[in-house]
């Protein structure tokens, strides 16, 4: 009998005391307790299952205990696809460990699968020899018809190769709840608790503080916070009791820096950036957008903050959402546009004139699959040239791009940093990765945080509008200052009174300048930082959400001895000023990024110097072994 | 440097800027630029905290002629841009200058817009029923039927009537003048400068390039008195050069009745209510069209609700004065966090 | 291969695709596509000679469930779309579905413009009052205070009666229904399908996930028949559960009066007239709101005008007739030419 | 006494004469005959004064005569700027000459200047020691004022160097009108007849084909066709009678191609070329479009044309422009719109959603000087990588552009070839100086234009929406057709079906093969065609309206002895197959653009080439002289 055989036989001889499991309370010491280095667990079920819920809340209770921690949420575009389609399939993963923690993972360690459709639609990406647990309660044969399945695969052995567990949870959540007063419908909706409480037991965490969120969480419906504390308490228990599991699991852990840190997703992370640019600058933020996926998470957060000096506008539109932003910025606040790709395309006309305008402006666009339309929930990151290039006329802007959840709080910053400093429109490129995965943040301290200097200009004497300081940037007058009445606009302008001029060499030199203003902005970049290597066989160029994977890759391949190093790029337009010569001390460079090569032609064109491109477009993130696969044949 | 604390009285003069005019001679924006550099020294607001807000077209222009604040932004989102500004400084006094084809052809949703929020703008349209800065093609609001140069066989465009469109939006104020009629062009933009909310005006306005002659029978002594019914707040629908003719109520439809000769009285016929809450009265005016019905010019309809801009300022006060001024620390720490040690 | 030259009846399901419905279980929408694929084989219609035109939206997923011809586009444009394709080919039979966020927020340009050519559409607005698609913030149509999750402390916009717009838009056929009222729906729809121009339909629609029993009042036994107001051509407004309220005129403002015991007679009330060419009635109707007005509910308006296609086609004709069908070799060689030899 | 000063004594006795000289009709045959082989005119005025009509009418006279030419009229973005400024200032400028004439001219060797502000803008321009004719009717104190000059530069030497010809325009041709019965302002207007009559004596062209065209124009006021014929006689008159022009001058004329011509501006034979499309393949033609300058024309022209099967729609904005346009092709029609910069940045959203549809759709960019509205009324090439970038998601577009104002007719028709066997949006450039510059052109015989295959689907079976025929078109098929019943959309789609796909094998895919469609349109690309040596010093390669230009400054070089190339593109994306084989054959790679080095990006990137770009941005074409300079540095 093979070791999967074996756990098979346990796993059917377990079905009988299913029961029992339930009110067992003493526990398994003899079970074996693997350690590990980190893991990878995916959640999945039907968009109904909360497993968005269950996979954050797991991804809580590993984050206190101090692990690192990144997710990846997976949803369908469908609100609420009908049950148990394939389609209608939500998951959540996360990989979590020892010390820094760059990506969800390639692939799980461990899934747990609520329905048919679920299993199916994730079975082939589950580590070979890996954890599945299966909600066998959902395994009607309706269900397996309506996930497509011809024949049953708990039974067909399609399943040989995992160490599959086979769990009622449907029937042992009800029978938890059996005296809870709950409608069936009520009960079912509790088995997400069953299903953390069960993983929690296994990967040796405990309950307690779970159960005092649950309790926080449904304070105004005391009887289904009962309800989830018994799901999740019988989930826990059933795991502690049950034989079918030989082993439970401990994930090393590993100090990370002290401080006070909390689970942050990208939206979340660049919401709290942009107030703390108000906070720290001490000026409004204005907020005017048009609701898109992935981007719409920011304006939820900043229209909740009213106590605070920020505005926001639901805009008719994405135009009006950066021209109402334009009007903003006029009147002197920090103005913000957020979107994704359609609604970027929106934008371009009125990019144009905040060139023009040479106002403070940032727009952030939330990249996901395209083109058009394209897939709206998924990952990519093709509008790097858009953002570069994608305007009529000579139109220069900067742009950044964040690199993790995180980093988008310290972007927004950044964002605004450029945007005041050089009055100019700023365009921060953050992805529908990063967006919704969350990792922990170590809150930094307000005090510590880089100052926002915004000076507006009082003084009328000898003011011409278009009159630049030594960044090149002109003054910001606000409205309703005496005295410095003047007019903007999005015709060509006189160099210095910024009146409309069609004056041929004027035009030439206002050119010029705009070019040269955004230019100057590579002169903050600080040295680039290369991971690895100072020179050598391959460098890895890499910029946005591919950071993690990257970074893990090179970590793994160096560690094999390989001769390999990593920049990534927070500065994409203008690059900054050393990286040719960084370029140029490695003899192979390869350019991993979620399009066809957008970067790298960037590269090429400014430093005409080959490089290899490696490019997904997936909707997916890259696996750190498809990376490392190529870092191998280039090292 | 001037002593800037003592407030100064304003004349016409202060607030024409230094650049050229440059509309053709004879075009009608030049009397409408006239009456607002006379109306504004007059609302007792410092000419620093004015902005003009334009998008692209002849009546454009109009920001650059103006000694204040302003923009000349991109064709047809002057409203959107003015809301964001107009959001952000409420203390500010901001009017939208637009045209008929950057207002209702590509601005069209930015115009209905404003006009649903109720944002604190004074939005002038002036609409000489053609595109003059880009040489004469029909517009939106060009009659049905008419050759230009974009419809040299005719246009098959029905026209819109902007101020149906505004009231069918939801304005709050909306009004209608001529160009040429400098008094009641005078009057009714003091009206709007004085509403709270959007206060949209349609001025009827000559190009003399493209359209010349377009609102004739509005303005030339021969016609106009029977072509135009002068709306007047509490008063019955009275025109003709004689007012001898009013509108009195058939079903829900107009009727065009004779007045004197004690057949018809005066009693009978249909009373302008500006403040009427229900649009209806306003909109039943704004069909109106030549040559069935006269004309009508004047304030359609102007009530008072709160405007977006207070709205806003009342929600931040309301919630700080609920949660406490945020503070940013408190926010970063917001939701679970845990400490490592 | 089917003989494709006999016509065959057709019945509903034709009309349904092998596409997964991928609408939230409970979805008003399912109701609305239900019956018009019922609708269609009724037209005498040939099912390729049918297309659909959407946006992005939950509703303008509609086309993918149809099985005719169909774009799902891109949000906000499916009017533009439909128009290009009508005046290419008016033959076929162009419907827009679209959604209260995609025809009024980022479409309302568009949508205003169809209603003014009169472009033979046939547009279904599916209005649920929310954005469904991007989970849940406030649209243009939803209700002032509304809490959502980009107004989390409610919202200060006023909403557009989509009704009212359209007829400020010049709009020929105006309707409204709701989705659970399955015998109106499909009346109305079926009015809007033998419409010669644009047709407007608004349909309220529920969404149970985001924004569920909007329009309970309308819909639910108990409420509907004192809130809502069922519009017959000719007929008085009368409404209520024992049909004993009625609407008056008081100036042009409407007035709910009690009817029986002959205190006030059907007389005195507004008759319903979908046919006149005055659109003031319909508009005044549109600005019903409850609580303090019934809805009402039917076709406001319809009126036959030219449209823009049947117009297009004309004007080709007479062109023709007077020039000649154009020839290639003459039109290159027309102006001033000169020979080399 | 100089010759200058010979001529200027000259002048003013002539003062005396002027009465005389318009009755004079004894011609002075002794004068000077000069022979040329090629002349640039100015012609400039107030906006009011009809230099334009003056401008076009010279051209054809000339053009009638055999010539080549080419022109650049220049006017201001006011429509009727107030007399006398110098913003109203309106020019028309022509180059004619034997055989093929490639651009208007550098510097002007005469110049009409019919008031001071006039003067003032060109006289810098015209050559040392041209000829410039001045209405000094028209120099008042007022007028001077308003043009700025604090000085009359008539009379305090600032003209020295140039050949100045002092002649009361005004007053003459108000003395030739006395009789005519017309009021002074009418009168006034005629000037520019007088004006033209005395430029086609000095050039030795008659009048009897201008006097023919007069009474036609002003067939239905037959006042004003009389008084400008007899202000068109009288200034040939006094042009013939008076002494002070030395010499008349007479252009050599050169036997063109023998064929049928006429005189043709971009955006013209664009919209000739459009109908022809539409003949030539039995197809109707649908515009959708919003006015902008400078493209309305192409609208203008097409919406007089409802007797052939076009229908033009003035939509609402650009974006209806575009989508209404996507309607049409959905429904069987050739679908073109036409814009310029601001409006293309509209467009692009929609341009997504064409390449998602895989539907054919020509899309003119006539571009102008950007960014922002910019110089509305002016020539730039700065649109080019928007037009190959500037979109969200991958999504390639093919891109060509019109090298001169004929060559526009040729490029809609390849536009449309395409988009038709491709099924993609094809985007042609062009730009404001060929959009409304003239050219001769020989008509083309329709018997030899190229066919324009278009083929609808019409067989049901084994139907798959988006099957592929060897170019990787998918099928046309047309609603109304039985039993092809289809959805498309701009959410990714199955690769055969065209159903929605979330899977993430299916939109690499999709992705890939739109790539490799517009990849494979390169396989029409006829072979780089050089001017010039195969090899060698130095290849100038150019795109778009900067032919005539980089042609003539080749020539120019070559005939020196220099070793210089010319390759001119029309398909800039993709590239042809060819070029980077072809730059590899010179040394150097001259491109010079009309915008800040898009091209040469575009070069550099794609063969990791060095190239020296020559920019110039101030809303004017390159001067041959600015080319040439630098081909000389580099051959
Ligand atoms: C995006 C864009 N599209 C088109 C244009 C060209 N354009 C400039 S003004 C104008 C129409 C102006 O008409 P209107 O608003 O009525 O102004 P008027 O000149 O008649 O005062 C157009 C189409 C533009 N500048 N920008
Ligand atoms: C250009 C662009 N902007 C924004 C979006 C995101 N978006 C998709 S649907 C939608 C709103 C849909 O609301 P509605 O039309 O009312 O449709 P519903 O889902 O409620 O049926 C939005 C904002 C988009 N797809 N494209
Ligand atoms: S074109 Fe018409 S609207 Fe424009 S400035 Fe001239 S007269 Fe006025
Ligand atoms: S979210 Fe609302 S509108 Fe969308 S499918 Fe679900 S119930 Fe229907
Ligand atoms: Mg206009
Ligand atoms: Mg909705």
């Amino acid at each position: 009998m093979s070791e999967l055989e074996h756990v098979f036989v346990n796993e059917r001889e377990n079905k009988a005391v299913r029961g029992d499991a339930m009110s067992g309370t003493e526990r398994l010491r003899e079970r074996v307790v693997e350690t590990l280095d980190s893991v990878v667990i995916r959640f999945v079920g039907d968009s109904g299952d909360g497993m968005q819920l269950t996979g954050s809340e797991f991804s809580r209770a590993v984050a206190k205990a101090g692990h690192g921690f990144a997710t990846h949420p997976d949803y369908p575009s469908e609100i609420r696809a009908p049950t148990g389609t394939v389609f209608g399939v939500s998951g959540y993963q996360i990989q979590y460990g020892a010390g820094q923690v760059f990506t969800s993972g390639d692939a799980p360690d461990a899934l747990v699968a609520m329905n048919p459709a679920a299993l199916r639609t994730n079975i082939s990406d589950v580590k070979h020899g890996g954890i599945v647990i299966v909600n066998v309660g959902a395994f009607t044969d309706a269900s397996l018809v309506k996930a497509g399945y011809t024949s049953n695969p708990l039974e067909d052995g399609s399943l040989d190769g995992y160490r599959i567990f086979h769990i009622d949870i449907s029937a042992l959540t009800a029978a938890a709840l059996r005296d809870s007063g709950l409608s069936k419908k009520e009960v079912a909706r509790c088995k997400n608790y069953f299903a953390l409480g069960l993983m929690l037991c296994l990967y040796g965490r405990s309950i307690e503080d779970e159960i005092d969120d649950i309790h926080q969480k449904f304070a105004k419906t005391p009887q289904f916070a009962d309800a989830n504390v018994e799901a999740l308490r019988a989930g826990f228990a059933y795991a502690d009791a049950a034989e079918i599991f030989a082993a439970s699991y401990h994930v090393r852990e590993a100090a990370a820096e002290p401080g006070v840190y909390r689970s942050i997703t990208g939206n979340h992370a660049a919401a709290l950036g942009f107030v703390a640019a108000s906070e720290l600058s001490g000026v409004g933020l204005f907020l005017g957008s048009y609701p898109i996926t992935p981007a719409t998470d920011i304006l939820h957060e900043l229209s909740a903050l009213k106590h605070f000096d920020v505005t926001t506008f639901q805009a008719e539109d994405e135009i009006a959402g950066i021209c109402s932003t334009i009007g903003a910025a006029y009147g002197g606040a920090l103005a913000l546009t957020t979107t994704s790709g359609p609604g970027m395309a929106l934008k371009t006309e009125a990019l144009g004139l905040a060139v023009m305008l040479e106002l403070p402006l940032v727009i952030v666009n939330v990249q996901r699959g395209g083109p058009s339309t394209g897939l709206p929930t998924k990952i990519e990151q093709s509008d790097l040239l858009q953002a570069v290039y994608g305007r009529n006329g000579e139109c220069p802007i900067p742009v950044i791009s964040a690199r993790s959840p995180s980093d988008c709080f310290d972007c927004a910053l950044e964002a605004f940093r450029i945007a005041v400093k050089y009055m100019t429109p700023v365009i921060l490129l953050t992805d529908g990765g990063i967006a919704n995965a969350a990792e922990p943040w170590r809150i930094p301290d307000v005090a510590r945080l880089p100052k926002l200097e915004v000076r507006y200009r009082t003084d009328a004497e000898g003011f011409q509008p278009y009159a630049r300081d030594e960044n090149l940037a002109r003054a910001w007058v606000l409205p309703g200052t005496r005295g410095m009445e003047h007019r903007v606009g999005g015709l060509e302008k006189d160099f210095l009174s910024g009146n409309i001029s069609h004056d041929p060499m004027n035009h030439q030199r206002m050119v010029a300048v705009r070019a040269a203003k955004v230019a100057r902005t590579a002169q903050d970049i600080p040295p680039t930082r290369v991971e690895g290597p100072a020179s050598g066989e391959l460098l890895v160029v890499g910029w946005g959400s591919t950071y993690g994977t990257i970074a893990q890759a090179r970590e793994i391949a160096e560690a094999d001895g390989r001769s390999v190093a990593h920049v990534h790029l927070r500065h994409l337009h203008p690059l900054p000023p050393d990286l040719g010569e960084v370029l140029a001390r490695y003899k192979t460079v390869l350019v991993p990024e979620l399009n066809m090569g957008q970067l790298s032609k960037l590269l090429r064109e400014q430093f005409l110097r080959d490089v290899v491109p490696l490019t997904k477009v997936q909707g997916k993130p890259f696996k750190v072994s498809e990376v490392h696969d190529r870092i191998l044949e280039l090292s | 440097m001037n002593d800037l604390s003592v407030p100064v009285a304003l004349t016409k003069k202060d607030f024409e800027s230094n650049q050229d005019v440059r509309w053709c001679p004879g075009c009608g924006d030049y009397s409408i630029l006239a009456q607002v550099q006379k109306l504004l020294p007059t609302l007792g607001i410092p000419r620093e905290n004015f902005a003009f807000i334009s998008g692209i077209g002849c009546s454009s222009r109009f920001p650059y002629y103006m000694e204040t604040y302003g923009i000349h932004s991109i064709h047809g989102r002057a409203p959107a841009i003015a809301s964001g500004l107009k959001l952000t400084r409420p203390e500010l006094s901001v009017w939208v200058v637009t045209g008929d084809g950057d207002a209702l052809a590509i601005g069209g949703n930015h115009f209905i817009h404003a006009m649903r929020r109720n944002v604190d703008l004074k939005v002038i349209l002036l609409n000489n029923r053609i595109y003059g800065l880009t040489k004469g093609q029909y517009s939106p609001t060009s009659e049905f039927g008419k050759r230009t140069k974009s419809t040299p066989l005719g246009s098959i465009d029905r026209p819109f009537s902007p101020v149906s469109l505004a009231l069918g939006a939801g304005a709050t104020f909306v009004a209608r003048t001529v160009d040429s009629d400098q008094p009641h062009l005078a009057s009714v933009l003091a009206r709007a400068a004085v509403h709270k909310g959007t206060a949209f005006v349609e001025v009827l306005q000559n190009c003399i390039v493209f359209n010349d002659g377009a609102h004739n029978a509005l303005t030339e002594k021969a016609t106009r008195d029977d072509a135009r019914l002068m709306l007047e707040h509490g008063k019955p629908l009275v025109f003709g050069k004689n007012r001898d003719q009013g509108i009195r109520l058939a079903g829900m439809a107009p009727e065009v009745i004779k007045l004197g000769d004690g057949a018809v009285s005066e009693a009978e016929l249909v009373v302008h209510d500006e403040h009427a809450m229900h649009s209806g009265l306003a909109f039943f005016l704004s069909q109106f069209e030549s040559p069935e019905l006269p004309v009508p010019l004047g304030v359609f309809r102007a009530v008072r609700q709160p405007t977006c801009d207070e709205l806003n300022a009342h929600l931040h006060e309301a919630t700080r004065e609920a949660k406490g001024r945020g503070r940013l620390a408190d926010l970063l720490h917001g939701g679970d966090t845990w400490t490592i040690v």
